[in-house]
């Protein structure tokens, strides 16, 4: 009897823990990331009811049922009963899989206007390396050679290319305010993971291959990039800047940053 | 039941003159993925010959081809889910 | 209780031993285990363009059409000598597996030769070759060296089991199991052989 | 034609060693087994203890660090690389060593045989080599301590670049690295035999009568976890395989061009690290099956017997739990939803791992529909048993945020996922390894364990596992990452000092806790109440037998088996339960 009141209030204080919402998300910076914290409240609501129930009748069991020296009926099982709660089941995980596909093309699938500004980012054992292209909107050629991080070269830049010349490496991916941005992520080491939590996105950097993500903030100001693929023994220092500007001024930077660079 | 020696050595003969047609279909230059189709086909085809006359499985209870083999072949057919990562992988590399 | 009494308590719902069921299950393990490593190569033949395709008419496809001949060769004496020892003749048993044997390590023979051939002659060594595609020396030598693993513990395993026949400790059943596992290694040959040699055929 | 099942039945051999050491007794082995995954259980959480203290004291120096590890805690304070290293070993001793060997290779060596009515496991010696090969690996996985660079620093997932490119990747990552990966070749060789044994034991060695849809359901959580084993651990042995080659022999499976690492330009090129990740989830997600099967059939049979009541529903569990099995191997992909897999994959990756809460769902209406008017006995064992179900159903309500790409999108390698997996494939499998020894306790000793001390033991457990668990979903849903050595360098994860410190506190209280079970268990052992031949009134064949069973089981008259595992409370009247020999054929 005291396990059934004490399931009872286990479930109460996580229920209860949840709704209190102490320990949450940051708030969103665009719209992706308040869709997702819409579906996720949709989730943990009925994900919410599902647990709260289960332990309130497992509790109720307990009790309702304890040993009063009676002798029990014998049933083996009721297959419509089976049915209904497969077919119940069923319906619900299938229900869930349609929005949750929905919003993951949002971030995968959906079509980048060409015109978006790309930003090459590289993971290295512990640290995030940004790079633009010039106003030629290309890169210049790397190779594993020229990678020389006290000479200021992470992404290992060949000089006997035009294209790289005006490129522009940063320490800290700056990105103006509501403009889509992709992302190309490289990772010249070992497996990394981009994460920035105000963004709801999470996506890894894996060597030897370029994979796109797109990305749009609308809310001017600095956010955490945290890696999320272990990395090695400084996975819990590496830790990057995500700085999102208000256009012009970000435009004013790029701009800057180049003459800097001839 | 046991396969006889005439059943046995003519499943030999087929299995020897099989690998032939596959030797001899490796020069008209097919397209690769069709030539990679006929190959495999041809092998599954041997290797039926294989596990039903010489390991004598057609010899055996038909529970015991289906205890072992559906799932088998089903695993097989679940890690060919690699293979689409493999070609974007190409798509993806710089 | 006797020190040792036979136990006829089960069923069989497939009318065979446990010998030759664990045999199959391992058959159809091991399966998967080299399914895998086909899969892989797959992968890496997929995601790296142009894999290059070395294999001559001679002595590559030669050699290994001529390797084939020998495993499918040395799958039917097994059959025969698993065959044989149902019948309860026991030396032809010996007899045939010794030819399965002898014929198991013709195929290594020849087929550490072709390695050497390749490693010498040809420059493909585990890391590396003339097409600075690493992956080719280390899938082909992955593949068949797993395989050659097989058949060396195969002839090995086949070796303790003829002795046994031999000498009247093991019966028809160990046979049976012995040749469950040498067919399958057969059988693996069957798809390594057209995928790793015939699909690099050189043209 | 000779019978194809006769199998030798033998009287006990004599000798220490024979008997006790290298035997072919299913139920001294299985009592190994189960020795080697309480040792290993130990050693698991007192490296998870030491890791969760450094996560909230990171500044304090601790002499106990330095004396273990003077190399990896040279001033007292846990270096990145030690906490890291202990985390890689206590995912790999708890996942290999505890929750794949203690309720499949332990209790599933001593009672498969028994439940069946068979005189031994189909290949005896082969069981014994199973059992010494896993003692091998535990030992090779544990010299990584010791070697040059201490235990590997790559988590129990192994990934590569940072697995395959040797010391240059961290220390560990050389010698370390090696021994691990040879460590769970071993291990993956000693499950296959283990497999193929469980399976021709269930398929061969039924006594008559004992038809499949009559097993009780804990032999079919081992033979669905046995057909798991069967082809999860081969892929994972090429997996192995490949890794290995690629550090030792220079290929580059794993490594794609143009790498640097510690300013060294590698000369590998072609490969692929998400081919890894492919052929490990190939076998791991299926592993958490292997870990959670058996403790489900278990958790049946408990409940039907305490509380009177045949299982709910009983082919409808034999189904789901075979659906289960197959299912697990069709979802391995949601493990990889941001690792850069084609996101069309992500999407049917996601169906299939939603649908894998069908079965489970089925099974958790029909453990409620098992204890629905009964008279319920709240042995210490049933209150394990509901406690899996409570938490059983927590933890796997968090698997639908997970299984949902665009959700995972966010939680992924947070701790939200390490709260799910400890909730489900840990606290889970470890309450079904709980109630299973105090379940057959009696049957393995003769005696009982003390029922008062069990009783605070599990209480203060199920406390316990909410709260460490429950806590880390918060700090996921604040995004805190996993396989951080240390909180302090994010602004963000400062704010979650709080819920660290109190997980740590619950983890040390609930680790202390476990010593109680420990001297249960010996204490018991030696000085517990005598125990009748079926002290539960039981139906299944084990408690046929004296507690504890002779070393020939059933001898040469195995009992014949006349109907089907759970009768309890017929309807007849007279005593409430009919054991699977007794009484007419059905």
């Amino acid at each position: 009897m005291l396990f059934a009141g004490l399931i009872w209030l286990t479930a109460a204080v996580v229920a209860a823990a949840f709704a209190m919402k102490r320990w949450w998300f940051p708030p969103p910076i665009n719209t992706y990331a308040a869709n997702f914290d819409s579906y996720f409240s949709l989730n943990i609501a009925v994900a919410g009811i599902i647990f709260f129930l289960a332990q309130a009748a497992l509790g109720w069991f307990i009790w309702r049922f304890r040993n009063q020296g009676r002798r029990v009926r014998h049933t083996e099982g009721n297959n419509r009963l089976e049915v209904v709660w497969t077919a119940v089941t069923l319906a619900l995980f299938l229900a869930a899989s349609v929005p949750s596909a929905v919003l993951w093309s949002r971030v995968h699938l959906d079509l980048l206007s060409p015109t978006a500004m790309s930003v090459e980012l590289l993971g290295q054992q512990f640290a995030w390396n940004v790079r633009y292209p010039g106003p030629d909107g290309r890169y210049g050629r790397t190779s594993a050679r020229f990678v020389n991080d006290a000479a200021g070269n992470p992404f290992g830049i060949d000089d006997g290319d035009p294209a790289g010349k005006d490129d522009v490496v940063s320490g800290a991916l700056r990105i103006p305010a509501g403009k889509p941005v992709l992302l190309r992520l490289h990772s010249r080491d070992v497996i990394h993971s981009f994460f920035v939590r105000e963004l709801r996105v999470k996506q890894d950097l894996v060597p030897g291959m370029e994979i796109p993500l797109k990305i749009e903030a609308d809310k001017p100001g600095e956010y955490e990039i945290a890696c999320s693929e272990l990395c090695g023994l400084g996975h819990h220092q590496m830790r990057g800047l995500l700085i999102v500007m208000p256009p012009a001024q970000f435009d004013a930077w790029l701009r800057q940053q180049r003459e800097a660079r001839q | 039941m046991q396969p006889t020696v005439r059943q046995l050595a003519s499943v030999w003969a087929a299995l020897l003159g099989f690998t032939l047609v596959e030797v001899g279909l490796a020069y008209p230059h097919l397209s690769a993925a069709l030539f990679l189709i006929v190959l495999l086909a041809l092998s599954v085809g041997k290797s039926a010959m294989i596990i039903g006359f010489f390991m004598h499985l057609k010899f055996e209870r038909r529970a015991l081809s289906l205890a072992l083999f559906p799932l088998l072949i089903v695993f097989i057919l679940v890690l060919l889910a690699l293979l689409p990562d493999a070609e974007r992988l190409r798509e993806m590399r710089f | 209780m006797e020190r040792e009494a036979t136990w006829e308590g089960g069923g069989s719902p497939f009318a065979i031993g446990v010998k030759p069921l664990g045999m199959w299950l391992f058959v159809v393990s091991d399966a998967l285990t080299f399914s895998a490593l086909l899969v892989t190569y797959t992968y890496c033949r997929l995601s790296n363009p142009d894999w290059p395709t070395p294999f001559h008419f001679s002595p590559s496809i030669l050699f290994s059409t001529a390797m084939t001949f020998l495993l499918l060769s040395s799958s039917f004496t097994m059959a025969l000598a698993v065959r044989a020892m149902k019948n309860g003749r026991r030396r032809q048993t010996v007899r045939m597996m010794a030819a399965t044997i002898a014929m198991g390590l013709g195929f290594v023979a020849l087929h550490l030769n072709e390695w050497f051939h390749l490693m010498r002659v040809g420059n493909i060594t585990l890391t590396d070759n003339p097409w600075h595609q690493p992956l080719f020396g280390a899938t082909f030598f992955g593949l068949t060296g797993l395989h050659m693993v097989h058949v060396c513990a195969g002839s090995i395993y086949l070796a303790i089991v003829a002795a046994g026949v031999a000498r009247g400790k093991f019966g028809a059943e160990d046979v049976e199991t012995s040749g469950l596992y040498w067919h399958f290694v057969d059988l693996v040959w069957m798809f390594i052989f057209p995928m790793v040699y015939l699909m690099s055929v050189a043209r | 034609m000779e019978n194809p099942t006769a199998a030798k039945v033998h009287a006990p051999p004599g000798g220490f060693l024979r008997r006790y050491v290298f035997s072919t007794d299913h139920k001294v082995i299985g009592i190994q087994y189960y020795l080697l995954a309480l040792f290993s259980v130990f050693l698991g959480m007192t490296l998870s203890a030491l890791m969760r203290y450094h996560l909230v004291y990171p500044g304090e120096k601790q002499h106990l660090f330095q004396l273990l590890w003077p190399n990896g805690a040279p001033d007292g304070i846990m270096t990145p690389e030690l906490y890291l290293s202990l985390m890689t070993m206590h995912g790999t001793i708890m996942v290999f060593f505890v929750l794949t060997t203690a309720p499949q290779s332990g209790f599933g060596n001593y009672f498969l045989p028994l439940q069946i009515g068979a005189p031994d496991m189909a290949f005896p010696v082969l069981n014994m080599l199973s059992f010494w090969t896993t003692l091998l690996s535990f030992l090779v996985l544990c010299s990584a301590f010791f070697a040059d660079g201490g235990a590997p620093l790559g988590g129990w997932t192994a990934y590569p670049p940072l697995s395959a490119t040797g010391a240059i990747a961290g220390p560990g990552m050389g010698t370390g690295m090696d021994l691990w990966i040879i460590s769970i070749a071993l291990f993956c060789v000693a499950s296959l035999m283990g497999a193929i044994n469980f399976l021709t034991t269930v398929l061969e060695m039924r006594a008559k009568g004992m038809s499949l849809m009559r097993m009780p359901l804990t032999c079919w959580g081992w033979f669905v976890t046995a057909v798991i084993s069967l082809f999860a651990f081969a892929v994972l042995l090429t997996a192995g395989i490949l890794l290995l080659l690629d550090r030792l022999g220079g290929t580059s499976f794993f490594l794609p061009a143009g790498l640097v690492i510690s300013d060294r330009v590698l000369d590998h090129s072609g490969g692929s690290p998400l081919l890894w990740q492919h052929l490990f989830w190939f076998f791991g997600h299926p592993e958490v099956y292997i870990a959670i099967l058996p403790g489900m059939g278990l958790v049946s049979t408990v409940l039907s017997v305490f509380s009177r009541k045949p299982v709910f529903g009983y082919k409808a569990m034999a189904y789901a739990m075979v659906a289960i099995g197959l299912l697990g191997f069709l979802v391995w992909g949601h493990h990889m939803f941001i690792s850069g897999m084609s996101p069309y994959s992500a999407i049917a990756f996601s169906v299939l791992t939603l649908a894998i809460g069908v079965p489970s769902a089925i099974k958790t209406f029909n453990w409620l529909g098992t204890i629905w008017g009964g008279q319920l006995r709240l042995t210490t064992a049933m209150l394990f048993a509901l406690g899996f179900v409570s938490v059983f159903v927590s933890g796997g309500l968090t698997g639908l945020f997970l299984g949902q790409p665009a959700l995972d999108l966010y939680f992924h390698d947070t701790y939200f996922v390490v709260g799910h997996f400890h909730m489900i494939m840990g606290v889970a499998s470890i309450f079904g390894i709980f109630a299973a020894t105090f379940y057959w306790f009696p049957k393995v000793t003769g005696r009982m364990m003390s029922e008062p001390l069990g009783k605070i033991h599990f209480y203060c457990t199920f406390l316990g596992a909410y709260a460490i668990f429950i806590p880390m979903h918060f700090a996921g849903i604040a995004g805190n990452p996993r396989r951080y050595a240390d909180f302090t360098q994010f602004d963000f994860l400062k704010d979650l000092a709080s819920v660290h410190k109190f997980i740590t506190h619950a983890a040390l209280f609930t680790a202390v806790i476990q010593l109680l079970f420990l001297w249960n268990l010996f204490w018991s052992w030696r000085r517990g109440a005598k125990a009748r031949e079926n002290p539960w009134n039981a139906t299944t064949l084990e408690w046929a037998l004296p507690s504890p069973p002779p070393a020939h089981n059933f001898g040469i008259n195995p009992p014949l088996v006349k109907r089907g595992p759970y009768d309890y409370s017929l309807p007849q009247g007279g005593k409430d339960f009919l054991m699977q020999h007794e009484g007419e054929e059905e």
